[in-house]
């Protein structure tokens, strides 16, 4: 089956990511397809490319990461609550002349229209709210 | 069409499960993830709406890995423990899948 | 009967899910998809009448709903039993058009819907 | 010493104004902000108990700005509007403020 | 009696406040600060004994909590209601040298205070 | 009198960091001190520098900003806290070897002990969870 998954809460602060983070091992385990992942809300900051998480902890940014480019998974950021929340690629950071920017490689801030497309065209959707 | 439902809030003090229950169909089933683990305790304040849905043949499941890190041992009868797999597996046989967070 | 149902189920201003729904379901309607959005549980405060979010210096949320239609977004329903409880009726709310479900009707909405929005 | 409480959670949803209310003592007051402000609605889960404490002396309020912002007009009696200014003059007549959220 | 009471009320693992509370207790007794640390509500449960936070790939919060002592927090409290409201007893908790609180004892506690930190 | 103030919600997120400030900016109108703002938990994301709010709404980040400047308060910002979430200056930039920073400068990295020195030389200690 094709799955999207929406993921709407931050690493460490709520368990929706981890919770996501295993269901999306579990569907591409069983040979599932992940059409998408999709982070909206606080989920944004799940592709910080700053996050420095205690050495002996698991660092679930990282575990994204790898799941991401392991599965060449199509991982969209929200870029409208992206924006709000700080997280931005180096288009934005040159749009809004910011000193910085910081969204890890492995993730594309894009709009909503990438949620409802994957919506319309897939078998699943399954949200982690935080 | 059926509706798998996670929820992820202890019902000691929030209503999200309440809520579920109440809007839950005869084909559904119920999944407990995060903090609504706690919804399958025996004091749960759900305890006597998860046993009459799971008499109307709603499927009760709690994700075991998330009660197992919370130490809840003495689930209610009727609740059955599944992990991300069977997570996957439930998602797969309902079309909806609603999440009560 | 819609293909996709958005069920919104937070307040207005507490936290953003409220708006993020809606900005999701304006996103539905403008790529064409057959788009409901439900309101319940504490949701229902956002068709609520009087908000003034100037207030707190935020954009009303209650305009935005009632906007909806302007985008081709019809189906906006609000769960009765979550209205009576916070002791509200069709009156209280600053919507016209919207259609009050009971707890029946709401799972029909959920039963013959091809993928749920969960915010 | 008293306490000043506020709570910004809803009473339809959450337990947090609950709570604060059965710890509340006879010098305490209670701010209600936030979304904390549906608790001062007619139909507030918590109705009761706040006019119980209400009669037991202590003072409950309700961020005016919040209860507007949210359409928030009919409110209970014996709930009294106010702004930051009075959430400041609060926390200064009372030695220690608990945050239920 | 103590300078500075901090109530706990939330669960372990579903949000960073159990740990980002504990810590603050770690700190103030670090600082050789005159602490208490109050588990109430959802709060008890971290001081539910069986814990195994690796099945979710987390550091377990019992045992932070019963680590407390050893840094020179002797005052740590449950909320008794809260416990029996969750069919718990002393006897389900982790903790030895914890002390039961019923509401009249948790009032005074919090009226003798000088300062709260509210988790 | 000397207020501490703890802020534990991200601003957008949830209403804890528009509260704080409000009631920051009426206790200083009344003559107050405020000894520190604290800022744990989700509300490290209130000194990213980084964050584009859409034109049209309150810059929340950027009120804090010039309440900070305008009353030359001291604004902390947890190290622990904020390392878990992406949120750093320089230093910690580069002993993490990340590509960037982040925090406003307004705003200082450091631990818990500031909270708790604060909280027990001020009068009064007020916490908006998120």
């Amino acid at each position: 089956m094709k799955f999207t998954v929406v993921i709407l809460g931050a690493p460490y602060s709520s368990a929706a990511s981890y919770s996501a983070y295993r269901f999306c091992r579990a569907l591409l385990e069983q040979g599932h397809q992940l059409a998408r992942l999709f982070f909206y809300a606080d989920g944004v900051h799940n592709g910080s490319a700053l996050t420095c998480p205690p050495q002996d902890e698991l660092d679930l940014q990282q575990a994204w990461r790898q799941l991401i480019t392991k599965h060449q998974l199509d991982a969209v950021v929200c870029i409208a609550a992206a924006l709000r929340r700080g997280v931005l690629d180096a288009a934005e950071r040159d749009r809004y002349a910011k000193p910085a920017d910081n969204l890890a490689c492995e993730f594309n801030l894009s709009g909503l229209g990438q949620l409802i497309e994957a919506c319309a065209t897939c078998d699943r959707t399954v949200t982690f709210g935080a | 069409m059926s509706t798998l439902h996670t929820v992820n809030k202890s019902p000691f003090s929030n209503n999200s499960l309440e809520s579920c229950l109440q809007l839950c169909s005869e084909q559904d089933c119920i999944l407990l993830i995060e903090d609504g683990a706690y919804g399958a305790v025996a004091h749960s304040p759900c305890a006597g709406s998860l046993q009459q849905a799971s008499a109307r043949g709603i499927g009760i499941y709690v994700l075991q890995s998330d009660a197992q890190a919370r130490g809840l041992q003495d689930l209610l009868d009727n609740i059955e423990p599944t992990d991300y797999q069977g997570f996957v597996q439930l998602s797969c046989q309902h079309q909806c899948i609603q999440s009560w967070y | 009967m819609s293909a996709i149902v958005c069920i919104s189920r937070h307040s207005p201003y507490g936290s953003s899910l409220a708006r993020d729904a809606l900005d999701a379901v304006l996103a539905a309607a403008a790529f064409e998809q057959d788009i409901a959005l439900l309101l319940m549980d504490e949701g229902v405060w956002q068709a609520y009448r009087h908000q003034q979010a100037s207030a707190i210096e935020q954009k009303e949320l209650g305009k935005n709903l009632s906007a909806l239609a302007v985008f081709g977004v019809e189906k906006v329903y609000v769960h009765e039993r979550s209205l009576t409880r916070r002791g509200l009726d069709r009156d209280s709310l600053s919507l016209n058009n919207v259609q009050l479900l009971n707890d029946e009707a709401t799972r029909a909405l959920l039963a013959q819907a091809r993928q749920v929005l969960s915010f």
